[in-house]
């Protein structure tokens, strides 16, 4: 085992992957000699040469549609959208032919593309460099979902979602790129889709997140220590599912709260809460509130703090539901 | 060869009209090869105009004609090889028959029956693109993607006119000129989207001019006329086999049907224009050329028609032997590996339904 | 009033919002000279001309980015989408920037467009000519989303949204373009934003719903009447979000089902149960299903039906939460 | 008036090199205006010098460098008219000084701070565009949107090379040229986006020859050459003036530092070309220009950076003046009439904030 960044251990995922399989190619803006804005794919063109480590014209959407044609050619693009909010141009490829392909064909061709972004926010950058688009992505049939918060989840889930024959997404939380540190299995490595963590134990209260906000969560479970013990659950996998991973957190604590940095109508934390209150309603001993980002754009960055939801905010509302 | 005719905005034609024009030909076209073409244009017209009947008779639901752009079709994709990849649009729906691809297959996509949904690779023809322009960055990607793998295959996307406007045409076309994809991007000037008229679509003198902004030649061509189609895609092809890139064509035809089953176009088009179109339609061309040249008897032409005929009325009574589609299928195929709630779905639906 | 088709009555709000002011511009592909593939603009160009009733390139970004600009210099356009699927260029636009040029100018300039477009299945078309975005929509904060089920309420939706300085979007159900008719009103007529409602009046269980599953709701409603009290309510307004309404309702029923025809994971219903068990989860006496179309795409048309969801199947979820 | 250099590409000059290309001069600019646009220049160059170094001293954040991009900016506003309206991307970040703007402003849109964010009524400039390209539109809707009007106005947008592979810069060129917006489109073409080259952006032969495909003229000219900017941009504005339509201006630069404070150009860049850009950079050219025409003294040229300082001291003094954003911030503004649940989550933050 290694100690490595978050962004390191992604960079790992791809080298491990590519030398595994010669039909593994990464693509996307400045992914190739720079290595990318945030060196994620460093070393790559230098080691599989710029014909599979590909650097694209300025084109979200040429990204993603020219993706879908290589499959068919028999390769697995990883297609890097650089940022975000810049990947909403690939959205229409993305929703009528990415989840679509697949079926179209009645199962005989696969796609098995992954698309991996940085997001989220509180990196004080300038506007539209702190989206949390999750939600595009999850509602879109035909399309798998996962985001890790720690290097070794990063790289494993970066591995199943390469090796996944359908097509999957990962959100890579750029906060934590360079602050999440820790120790990941070196080669392959491979953590599956579909099963949440146990980040920390606890009986009274199950809080749920995602990507940086497990952090958050895990601080605030640790701020209310004398007060509560707080059960925290790291999703990994949005689509899909782990939902009796969460239905046996539940089963124990009787209380929810789920945290999203997204805007919060039709945010993920709506689908958890939407799965509790369908499967789980007789153990919810209080409300189940969901601490997110407001419904307005992400806010210019000396407000940001105010906008991504805080520890502070996690207390309050672990304390409402506590009282309730 | 073709020539180009300035007078009619630098159109290549191989066919001529018996009188003002002489007809030309195309090198390496023997007789076995024009009567091919001939059988299916016959084939193509044959499906389009059954198929609006077996509309009107409720048979299939709404359907998109392509009655005048037989041409287009059958000439172009007689001027590449079975490896070669086809990437049609929705006015291209059964471009596959002409890969051998059962017209009932096509006739069950026009039912909304899962039938008519093929496996691409049985016949290098990728699904029905409906939504326009998506999937000129398909082909180019494949072209791409084989080329990188060492093989020699070239992909055509078919757009129309309209398309031209859209992002996702500018996307592809940008990425093939960059990759130098052995790629054709082969827009279908009808003239119209829906009731737009294309000088509405774009201030652009020509759509062929618009391959400059991509750095790859533009080549404009009668779409009625199904040899300077097939030379001109030939040219592109051997150029694309070449490693010299992709090639946007622009096929000039008219659009002298309604756009689909369900558009009246009498509130918006001309139907003089229409009147003139009908006359000189793609398919009577070019039967007319083949008489000239003796290459055709009425006999011959009958049969032909005969047989595409015989072929339709198969493909309908099998389209219509499929048995109803178990509601299995509304799940299935979505995913190679499904989310868990799906096969819940499925079971709780099934004991609704009963 | 005049007895009007559904489609009829967004014909007759774009024709009485044309007249009234002169800032409201219509443009989209072929909405001119054809009035609209579903006629919903027949006569505009006629009445109103070329100028101010747009055949636009067919380039949905290219309308919904302009659009933007014609707001600056002073327009209110109404965007016309052919039809959901084909949204989906638009959607970059949608997020980055008219769901957000507001907040950037501080509130100083206001971005009056209206968006609508036909959406939804059962009407046997081919590919892509069924989807059920909002979640996209409703999700992307600045925007606000409305979707009418009846003729009266499509007119006052359309006019609400078009007077409204916010970006709203109209989504219109086409399966009941003809066949919804009922009476509308003459001349201005506005069904304010955010105001849910009661279809049908009941107190056992809370059948929530929009667009053209209002009426599976009413059928399953009425299919139930030996055996339930079934309320059904019309959110007509998913954001701003009738919450008031919806918990008085929940209040007196303690039982709720939520209805949509979109995939179900992040859908409308997401939202609304999580809005409930936050709101209400003690009134709650039972799990709140959901009643969804399902995770995958959009099927081939012969197979719709069992993908949309269906008085059966509402009918079998109400039974289940008066069990629980 | 300008010359077209074809050695260069067929690149338009106005202002020589002293020996082997004698000076031009552009028609109608006499002695003030010509000290106003190098007064712009000052202006821009001294804004964006100081602000590379208030971001190393943490004053501002990440910051997109415009370094050798002044004469593109200055030379084309001065060729508008106050009723003009201005569309820049994140690199004319401080277009907006040219109309008066403070600094404070866009040193504090830098800042993150709510006072970065303007009326662009205020200006004529509208808000920076940050998602590439996809303001190309919102000019051109602006535009097609005043001649509606009767208005007499125009409108640019600023954007890179790079941006022309974007489907959003095809679609709005697409609109300005079937509706006739008076509109222009210029691109920057400092032929990097990021990390890539113009080369790997595009195989069209030049940027400017993309402008056939939108059926409006490309031209041709010298970033690096204030004047020759300010004539292309003319014309480009009497022509939307006389209803003639859009232009699509490709002026050519070369980034010669980094894309912004967070890059390190060094892994991909040419550092001999870097340095042959850095000693032909524009505001010296145009300086020793005016120097040879006798129209700047030493001591002129020394007045005017010393007022620009003074501009740039006062604007970071004002910036960080601002108090804090109330947290109110984060909701307001974002609707007309926003929905309740936004007044309620104030509340609540509030009462955890304290
Ligand atoms: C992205 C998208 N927008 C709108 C539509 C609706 N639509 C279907 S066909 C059509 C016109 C297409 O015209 P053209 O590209 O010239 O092709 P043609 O139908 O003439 O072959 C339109 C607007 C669509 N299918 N996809
Ligand atoms: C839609 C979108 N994709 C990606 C980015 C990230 N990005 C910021 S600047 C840039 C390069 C832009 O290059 P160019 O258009 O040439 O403009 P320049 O920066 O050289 O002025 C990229 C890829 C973005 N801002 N928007
Ligand atoms: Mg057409
Ligand atoms: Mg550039």
């Amino acid at each position: 085992m290694k100690e490595l960044l978050l962004v390191e251990a992604v960079n790992d995922a791809l080298h491990v992957e590519m030398e595994r399989d010669p039909a593994v190619m990464v693509m996307g803006q400045d992914v190739g000699l720079l290595g990318g804005v945030f060196r994620a794919t460093a070393g790559l063109q230098d080691r599989y040469g710029a014909d599979r480590c590909v650097d694209t014209p300025l084109a979200e959407a040429g990204i993603l549609g020219t993706a879908v044609g290589l499959c068919m050619a028999g390769w697995k693009p990883v297609c890097e959208m650089q940022y975000d909010a810049f990947s909403y141009p690939a959205l229409d490829q993305l929703i009528n032919h990415v989840g679509r392909y697949r079926w179209r064909t009645r199962g005989k061709m696969s796609f098995p593309l992954a698309i991996r972004m940085p997001y989220g926010g509180s990196v004080r950058a300038p506007e539209l460099h702190d989206d949390s688009p999750e939600t595009y992505y999850v509602h879109t049939p035909g399309v798998k979902v996962a985001i890790p918060s720690t290097p070794a989840d990063a790289k494993g889930l970066i591995a199943a979602a390469i090796r996944d024959p359908d097509p999957v997404v990962i959100f890579e939380p750029k906060l934590i790129y360079r602050l999440a540190r820790g120790e990941v299995p070196e080669g392959e490595h491979i953590v599956p889709l579909g099963k949440a963590r146990i980040a920390r134990e606890g009986s009274d209260v199950t809080i749920i997140a995602y990507g940086a906000m497990v952090g958050v969560a895990e601080r605030a479970a640790e701020a209310l220590e004398s007060e509560a013990s707080c059960e925290v659950v790291d999703l990994r996998s949005l689509k899909p599912l782990d939902e009796d991973g969460l239905l046996s957190s539940i089963a124990k604590t009787g209380r929810a709260i789920v945290v999203q940095e997204a805007p919060r109508v039709c945010g993920f934390a709506a689908e958890v809460v939407a799965v509790l209150a369908e499967r789980a309603i007789f153990d919810l001993r209080a409300p189940v509130l969901r601490v997110t980002g407001y419904d307005v754009p992400y806010p210019y960055w000396q407000l940001e703090d105010a906008y991504v939801p805080s520890e502070a905010r996690v207390v309050d509302a672990v304390r409402r539901v506590l009282a309730a | 060869m073709s020539r180009v005719l300035p007078a009619e905005g630098g159109l290549r034609r191989v066919i001529g009209d018996g009188d003002a024009l002489p007809d030309g030909e195309v090198e390496g076209l023997g007789r076995d090869q024009l009567l091919a073409l001939y059988r299916n244009l016959v084939l193509l017209r044959t499906y389009d105009e059954r198929s609006v009947i077996y509309h009107r008779q409720g048979r299939i639901g709404t359907y998109a004609i392509f009655w005048n752009h037989e041409a287009m079709q059958a000439g172009s994709v007689s001027a590449l090889e079975e490896r070669d990849w086809i990437f049609p649009s929705y006015r291209e729906s059964a471009i596959g028959l002409l890969r051998g691809m059962p017209a009932s297959t096509v006739l069950s996509w026009w039912r909304g029956h899962p039938a008519g949904w093929w496996n691409p690779q049985d016949y290098g023809v990728a699904s029905i693109c409906v939504p326009i322009a998506t999937h000129v960055p398909h082909a180019v990607g494949f072209a791409w993607g084989a080329r990188l793998k060492g093989e020699d295959r070239v992909a055509i996307a078919y757009f129309g006119d309209g398309a031209t406007s859209e992002g996702a045409f500018h996307e592809g076309a940008t990425f093939a000129g960059v990759m130098k994809a052995p790629a054709i991007l082969f827009c279908n000037n009808n003239q119209w989207a829906i009731s737009t008229p294309v000088s509405a679509q774009t201030a652009a003198p020509t759509l062929a001019d618009k391959a400059i902004g991509y750095g790859m030649p533009g080549v404009r061509v009668d779409g009625g006329d199904v040899l300077a189609v097939y030379e001109a895609t030939r040219e592109a092809v051997e150029r694309a086999r070449a490693g010299e890139g992709p090639t946007l064509i622009e096929a000039v035809s008219y659009r002298a049907a309604p756009h689909a089953t369900a558009d009246d176009p009498s509130i918006y088009i001309d139907e003089e224009r229409v009147q003139e179109e009908r006359e000189n339609e793609c398919v009577g061309r070019y039967e007319r050329y083949l008489e000239r040249a003796g290459v055709l008897s009425a006999a011959e032409a009958e049969e032909i028609r005969i047989d595409a005929l015989a072929v339709m009325r198969e493909g309908i009574a099998s389209a219509e032997a499929e048995p109803p589609a178990d509601v299995s299928l509304v799940f299935d195929h979505a995913y190679a590996n499904p989310p868990p709630p799906l096969a819940t779905d499925l079971d709780e639906l099934r004991r609704i339904l009963g």
